[in-house]
């Protein structure tokens, strides 16, 4: 009994997820197949945006709003992984041999980590132009932050420390005192002065890229702890 | 038509993403089935914003705020996931062996 | 002075803040509490008489408060207000004194007095309502405020007893609610009108306001403890015994008569209820539970239980009244919302000093008990002799006007029913008279405590006495302007 | 200077995420002040907002200053800044109570840590939630909203809450997807993401049907509308009681929000009639459901949490009567009835959730009969569940009975029964189950209280009890500032109001 139950449950579920296919399938196919959508109207606003690339206009920009809780988003995540940690904090990392024991692993990191860091600011300066910008960027110096906590460089407890928490609120921080202060002079948040628009979309794509950076590793190392845990206590 | 058969892939990913949010019990499976639906639904939007010809910025800004979401979910979610396994010793969430 | 505008709100106002000023005074704050409460007390039944003293001169009262769109909240005092209002004054000071003398020493006074007060608040809302909505919202308070009087003891037993409560009064507030609604969708918004408001609409949907006015009046007949709609009435007797005398004389089961009274003369019309014949479906239903409150009173050991059934009886005779077309019958049911306050708040106040002093609960305990509390039975006695219709007591009154009713209006039948009743009245009361004066204790009782000289304390003794007194006064004094006799007679001079 | 137009509403999603991230930032340090400063500049500009609205009627800011459909645009009537008020008034409330709540125990402070940016953050998601007209800004936000309020219930540690956060995450994100792609289609076909270009460029038609029903269904889910709502108990039981007000009283109510704003919004001519009658017997049924089972539990949040679930049910009861072919007097009555019926909810429900700490704080555990003769030892906290239950209940002059007075005389008006007969059920069954909790509180048992509560907490829940009931009397000067850009075809009703 029970079990016809759940075979008439399941049958239910495909039944209701094979009509939102195609429910969807059908939208999708009277939609106009010339659809610009909004295409056009960025291209044309593009010169007052203070960038050259669209998409960059359209993130920092027109829809910087977005971006801004975007941001808070992020940083809201951080906040959460980490007041999940448990009341005693476990003093596993994934490595459990530290880097610097070993010659070739610290070899590879003062070559990478520079090298990474540099191609991470030529893509925040280059999203004004062509793809790019504090996303990549910020991608990438997460990728170091990885690199540095799987080499045990990093202690997993760094966030202790107030210049961490500096680093991943930066981005909103700057983004958000802009907002507010762009606010007070224009009546709306976020209206750039026109002739400084390009350089203060840089230096809030700075700080993104930096609080990206710094929250995805420790978004990452938050992860990887629990994953050590993880195992060492499963059975 | 390349709008189409990407469009078509999309949907299919995004509702096998939710059949396996429902009828996957472990949590990261579950976890990995969202991500999977949420992939449809940025495939979508990017594919549909290729119609005109030349691609729609909007769209493709739009979708990289939806990942930055995409990633900080499933990076708490994992972590919540794993704190709960510690403290009950479960994987799947209505386990039945879970510690009150 | 204050304005006339102010004055209805002045009067709620007066039990209001003694109320939040109790709840906001310490537990053991007993000298401020008790002077914050006859204060009140005082000051509201001035403001009364000073209403009854402006409408007796053809003054309008009337504070009117936007609530919702094309609806207003509005307090206003006419001639129904005043006859209720005044009874819940005069009773509320009297009670007041009586539950500073009952409760001395007991726990939770802050929380009792201060719902004592919001309880008296919304039966003062009651009665100063000019429009349905009004009357509505203050009948909700007051369900609600009574609630924890009627738990007050605590225990299991008033718990359940609270619950029952509540499902009766709620499930009848339920069908005011529907039928409420229902009139404001036909009638639009309208104030509570001598004569009634629905005029011709009566004739348009004939079936839709007759339904109105069952749903209406059943659901004021469930706090009015109608057949069957009464068994919460006994069930809350567990409250300590002023809450009973409140809850049995003037608040809950006035609110719900009074509730009959305006659905009757100030929506509908009493006019338009005597054309449609809306009527007397119940008159026989105030028959059958005068007859049937009766016999089960007949039954009963227990003292307050016997009150209790009494009043089911009792309170039917001013549905009675308001059934029968006639200003004799009108006459009598309004004359009876007041005596009949009088007489059995007397009652349960003896009941009260009886279970107080002597702990005694049944009334086959009680023989005897004439010698030792003589004030508190002689009151008993007068009080009891009225309900039965003794001359020139208040129920005599009630009773007289209400047979005169009976033939004005055609139903003579009626007549046999006001006989059988006052017969049952009398086998349930005499009995009870004659073990308190004339049977021989079992043992000697208990001196008063403290070699006081009095029976009990004058807290105790002043409220029975003076409710005894009226007893006789509004019978006797039927003239005088203040009299409840002379305002039925204003009343119905306006209504008809 | 002439630019320096200051735009008030900014302030409201500015100032508690400014607060948010300094206090993330400096953790404990100088906490008070922080959060002292930031609730005194939401409320500054709150009123700032709504003096602007007095003066200059319902008005729109161009994020960035480009306009739609470009860059985002907000909108500022009645409605919002009605929300915005309920948002302020609960989140002053709850932050008041917090700062007592979270106690000095190792485990509170690190809570505490954490409470504050997570909270800040929310009810500056909140915040933008209400005062945007753009559909993918509101994805952003409910986002943000629903990742902090996640956080939020984890924090208690108990493992019934994060099961419950996880549930409730899980399904929020699902959830948010549905809508994403609703919103996708929408602006495939219209080229826009404003809700009043999209209006307006909208033709009924496969494309319409499948961005409805897909919003409609991510906002369900969100808003925890029956069948949909089993998330919901079990995360704002665990949480913790101020974090289960805020979630109760003002989470929920965004999807509501976004849900009624497009249904308003696109009306009439992409809203199927079945998708408006569909949500009201699921409102019905959640009433009905909810109660039910509220009246069946055994724990004091868990009966106010059911609770929600059936309160909620009567603001998607409004929602058939925007059918086609619905006078607008109807219409409109209905409609302002769910606004008020979101607000009056709210403000009770937050203070029921408050008391219920209180409560609970004091006694250690949570089950109803821990409450046993509690009312004599915390009379004002009592005092608040009792008038915070009056709202509930829908008993005058409580503010949960406008909403349904306003919705039955619109289904009278209609001549449809089932609603009437729902609403007056639902009445009575919250009858039913607060007064499991209330007759306990009159017990005459004697309790040893484990904690004395602080003050402050009672206070704060008396406040918003209080204020639930003033609402209930004031419903003039709500309905006015609901009827400032009421939504088109749904401001009938309001005229009336003097």
């Amino acid at each position: 009994m029970n079990t016809f139950i759940q075979r008439c449950l399941h049958g239910g579920v495909i039944a209701v997820l094979a009509g939102l296919a195609i429910l969807l399938a059908r939208a999708v196919l009277a939609l106009d197949p010339e659809g610009r959508g909004l295409a056009d109207t960025v291209s044309a606003a593009i010169p007052d945006s203070g960038v050259l690339h669209p998409l960059t206009a359209v993130l920092l920009n027109f829809r910087g709003y977005d971006t801004l809780l975007e941001i808070a988003v992020l940083l809201v995540a951080v906040l959460a992984v980490w007041s999940l940690e448990p009341p005693v904090a476990p003093c596993a990392r994934v490595l459990q041999e530290p880097a610097h024991r070993n010659p070739v692993l610290l070899v590879g990191l003062g070559v990478m980590v520079p090298m990474i860091a540099m191609t991470a600011g030529y893509f925040v300066w280059v999203g004004a132009y062509r793809p790019g910008g504090a996303f990549q960027g910020g991608a990438l110096l997460g990728a170091i932050g990885v690199m540095l906590a799987s080499t045990g460089v990093l202690p997993s407890s760094i966030h202790r420390t107030i210049r961490v928490r500096l680093a991943v609120a930066a981005g909103f921080l700057v983004f958000l005192l802009v907002a507010l202060l762009t606010a007070g002079g224009s009546g709306t948040l976020l209206t750039y002065p026109k002739p400084w628009a390009g350089l203060v979309i840089l230096a809030i794509e700075t700080a993104l890229a930096l609080s990206i950076g710094v929250s995805l590793a420790l978004l990452f190392m938050a992860a990887a702890d629990r994953a050590t845990v993880h195992r060492e206590d499963a059975p | 038509m390349t709008v189409t058969i990407y469009s078509m892939a999309a949907i299919a990913l995004f509702v096998l993403g939710l059949y396996g949010l429902w009828w996957q019990p472990h949590l990261l499976r579950k976890l990995v089935s969202l991500n999977i639906a949420s992939a449809g639904a940025f495939l979508l939007m990017v594919a549909l914003a290729f119609r005109g010809g030349d691609p729609d910025p909007v769209p493709h800004a739009l979708v990289l705020t939806g990942i930055v979401i995409s990633v900080s979910a499933t990076a708490f979610a994992v972590v919540l996931a794993a704190r709960r396994y510690r403290e009950t010793g479960a994987v799947e969430l209505d386990d039945p062996e879970e510690r009150p | 002075m204050i304005p006339d505008t102010l004055i209805p709100l002045a009067v709620l106002l007066t039990s209001f803040i003694t109320g939040i000023a109790i709840l906001l005074l310490g537990e053991d704050r007993v000298r401020l509490r008790t002077a914050l409460n006859l204060t009140g007390a005082v000051l509201k039944l001035v403001l009364v008489m000073l209403m009854l003293w402006g409408v007796f001169q053809g003054h309008a009262y009337q504070t009117r408060i936007p609530f919702l769109p094309g609806m207003d909240l509005v307090l206003r005092a006419d001639g129904m207000t005043i006859l209720f209002a005044s009874l819940s004054a005069v009773l509320w000071l009297l009670t007041t004194i009586y539950a500073i003398g009952y409760l001395e020493g007991a726990p939770h006074r802050r929380r009792f007095f201060a719902y004592f007060s919001f309880c008296v608040t919304a039966t003062m809302g009651v009665s100063l309502a000019g429009n349905l909505v009004t009357f509505f919202l203050f009948y909700e308070v007051l369900t609600l405020t009574t609630y924890p009087l009627v738990v007050h003891r605590g225990t299991e037993k008033s718990m359940k007893a609270g619950a029952v409560y509540l499902a009766y009064t709620l499930g009848g507030s339920a069908l005011v609610l529907v039928g409420m609604l229902w009139l404001y969708a036909i009638a639009g918004p309208f104030d509570f009108t001598e004569t009634g408001v629905l005029g011709d609409l009566f004739a348009e949907n004939r079936i839709a306001l007759t339904v109105i006015f069952f749903l209406l009046m059943l659901g004021f007949g469930v706090k009015a403890a109608l057949f069957p709609f009464h068994a919460w009435l006994p069930a809350a007797m567990v409250a300590p015994a002023p809450v009973s005398a409140l809850l049995h004389a003037v608040a809950v089961v006035k609110a719900g008569a009074f509730g009959m009274v305006r659905v009757v003369y100030d929506v509908y019309g009493i006019t338009v209820c005597d054309e449609e014949a809306l009527l007397p479906a119940f008159m026989v239903l105030a028959a059958i539970t005068i007859l049937y409150g009766s016999l089960r009173a007949l039954a009963q050991d227990d003292f307050k239980k016997r009150l209790a059934f009494s009043t089911v009886s009792q309170v039917s005779y001013i549905l009675l009244g308001i059934a029968m077309f006639g200003p004799m019958g009108t006459i009598g049911g309004l004359v009876h919302l007041v005596h009949q306050g009088i007489m059995k708040i007397t009652m349960f106040f003896c009941a009260g000093n009886v279970a107080e002093t002597l702990h005694l609960h049944k009334i086959s305990e009680l023989k005897g008990v004439g010698r030792r509390l003589p004030l508190t039975m002689g009151a008993f006695t007068v009080a009891a002799l009225g309900m039965i219709g003794v001359p020139p007591l208040a129920g005599f009154i009630s009773k007289w006007h209400l047979g005169l009713g009976a033939i004005e209006s055609g139903h003579p039948w009626i007549l046999a029913v006001l006989v059988a009743s006052s017969l049952l009245n009398a086998a349930y009361f005499l009995p009870i008279l004659r073990t308190v004066w004339f049977d021989q204790p079992d043992s000697p009782w208990p001196a008063p405590e403290g070699g006081r000289r009095l029976e009990a304390s004058w807290w105790l003794l002043v409220p029975p006495l003076a409710t005894a007194v009226l007893t006789i006064l509004v019978g006797l004094l039927g003239g005088s302007v203040i009299s409840p006799i002379h305002w039925a007679y204003l009343i119905v001079g306006r209504e008809y | 200077m002439t630019g320096w137009t200051l735009g008030p509403e900014a302030g409201l999603v500015g100032f508690p995420a400014l607060g948010a991230v300094v206090l993330a930032i400096t953790a404990a340090r100088g906490r008070r002040l922080v959060v002292g400063l930031t609730l005194a500049a939401t409320l500054v500009a709150l009123v700032m907002t709504l003096t602007r609205l007095l003066s200059v009627g319902a008005y729109e800011q161009d994020i960035g200053g480009w306009g739609a459909p470009l860059g985002i645009g907000w909108r500022i009537d009645g409605f919002a800044v009605l929300m915005l008020g309920l948002s302020v008034a609960v989140g002053i409330a709850v932050s008041i109570y917090s700062l007592a709540y979270f106690g000095d125990e190792p485990g509170d402070r690190r809570r505490a840590l954490f409470f504050w940016p997570l909270w800040f953050f929310l009810w500056s998601a909140l915040h933008g939630l209400f005062l945007s007209r753009d559909l993918f800004n509101w994805y952003v936000t409910l986002e943000l909203s629903g990742l902090a309020a996640v956080a939020l219930i984890a924090l208690s540690g108990r493992a019934d809450a994060l099961t419950g956060s996880l549930r409730y995450l899980l399904l929020a994100l699902a959830a948010s997807l549905l809508y994403l792609l609703g919103v996708v289609v929408l602006y495939s076909a219209t080229g826009s993401l404003d809700l009043a270009q999209v209006a307006a460029r909208l033709t009924p038609g496969p494309v319409a049907l499948a961005a409805i029903l897909l919003i409609t269904a991510g906002l369900v889910v969100k808003s925890a509308l029956f069948p949909a709502h089993f998330w919901l108990p079990s995360a704002h039981a665990s949480a913790p009681s101020p974090v289960s007000a805020v979630l109760s009283a003002l989470v929920v109510k965004g999807g509501f929000y976004i849900l009624a704003r497009t249904m308003t919004g696109l009306w009439p001519a992409a809203v199927a009639d079945g998708v408006l009658l569909g949500l009201g017997w699921l409102g019905g049924a959640a009433v009905l459901w909810g109660s039910l089972l509220a009246i069946r539990q055994q724990h004091l949040k868990l009966v106010i949490a059911y609770s929600t679930v059936a309160q909620l049910g009567y603001l998607f009861m409004a929602f058939p009567f925007w059918m086609e072919g619905v006078g607008e007097q109807v219409a409109s009555r209905a409609w302002a009835g769910a606004a008020y019926q979101a607000v009056s909810h709210g403000l009770a429900k937050a203070a029921l959730f408050l008391a219920a700490g209180v409560l609970i704080h004091a006694r250690g555990r949570d089950d109803l009969d821990a409450l046993r003769g509690l009312g004599a030892h915390l009379p004002v906290t009592a005092t608040a569940m009792a008038l915070a239950g009056i709202s509930l209940m829908g008993i005058p002059p409580g503010a949960g009975f406008l909403p349904k007075w306003m919705m039955m005389t619109a289904a009278i008006q209609e001549g449809r029964i089932l609603p009437i007969v729902v609403l007056i059920t639902g009445g009575l069954l919250a009858v039913g189950y607060l007064f499991r909790i209330f007759r306990r509180l009159l017990a005459a048992d004697d309790v040893v209280l484990a904690h004395p509560p602080p003050r402050i907490l009672e206070l704060a829940a008396l406040g918003l009890a209080i204020l639930s009931i003033v609402t209930g009397l004031s419903s003039l000067p709500i309905l006015s500032l609901l009827r400032i850009g009421a939504p088109e075809g749904f401001a009938a009703y309001l005229e009336s109001v003097p």
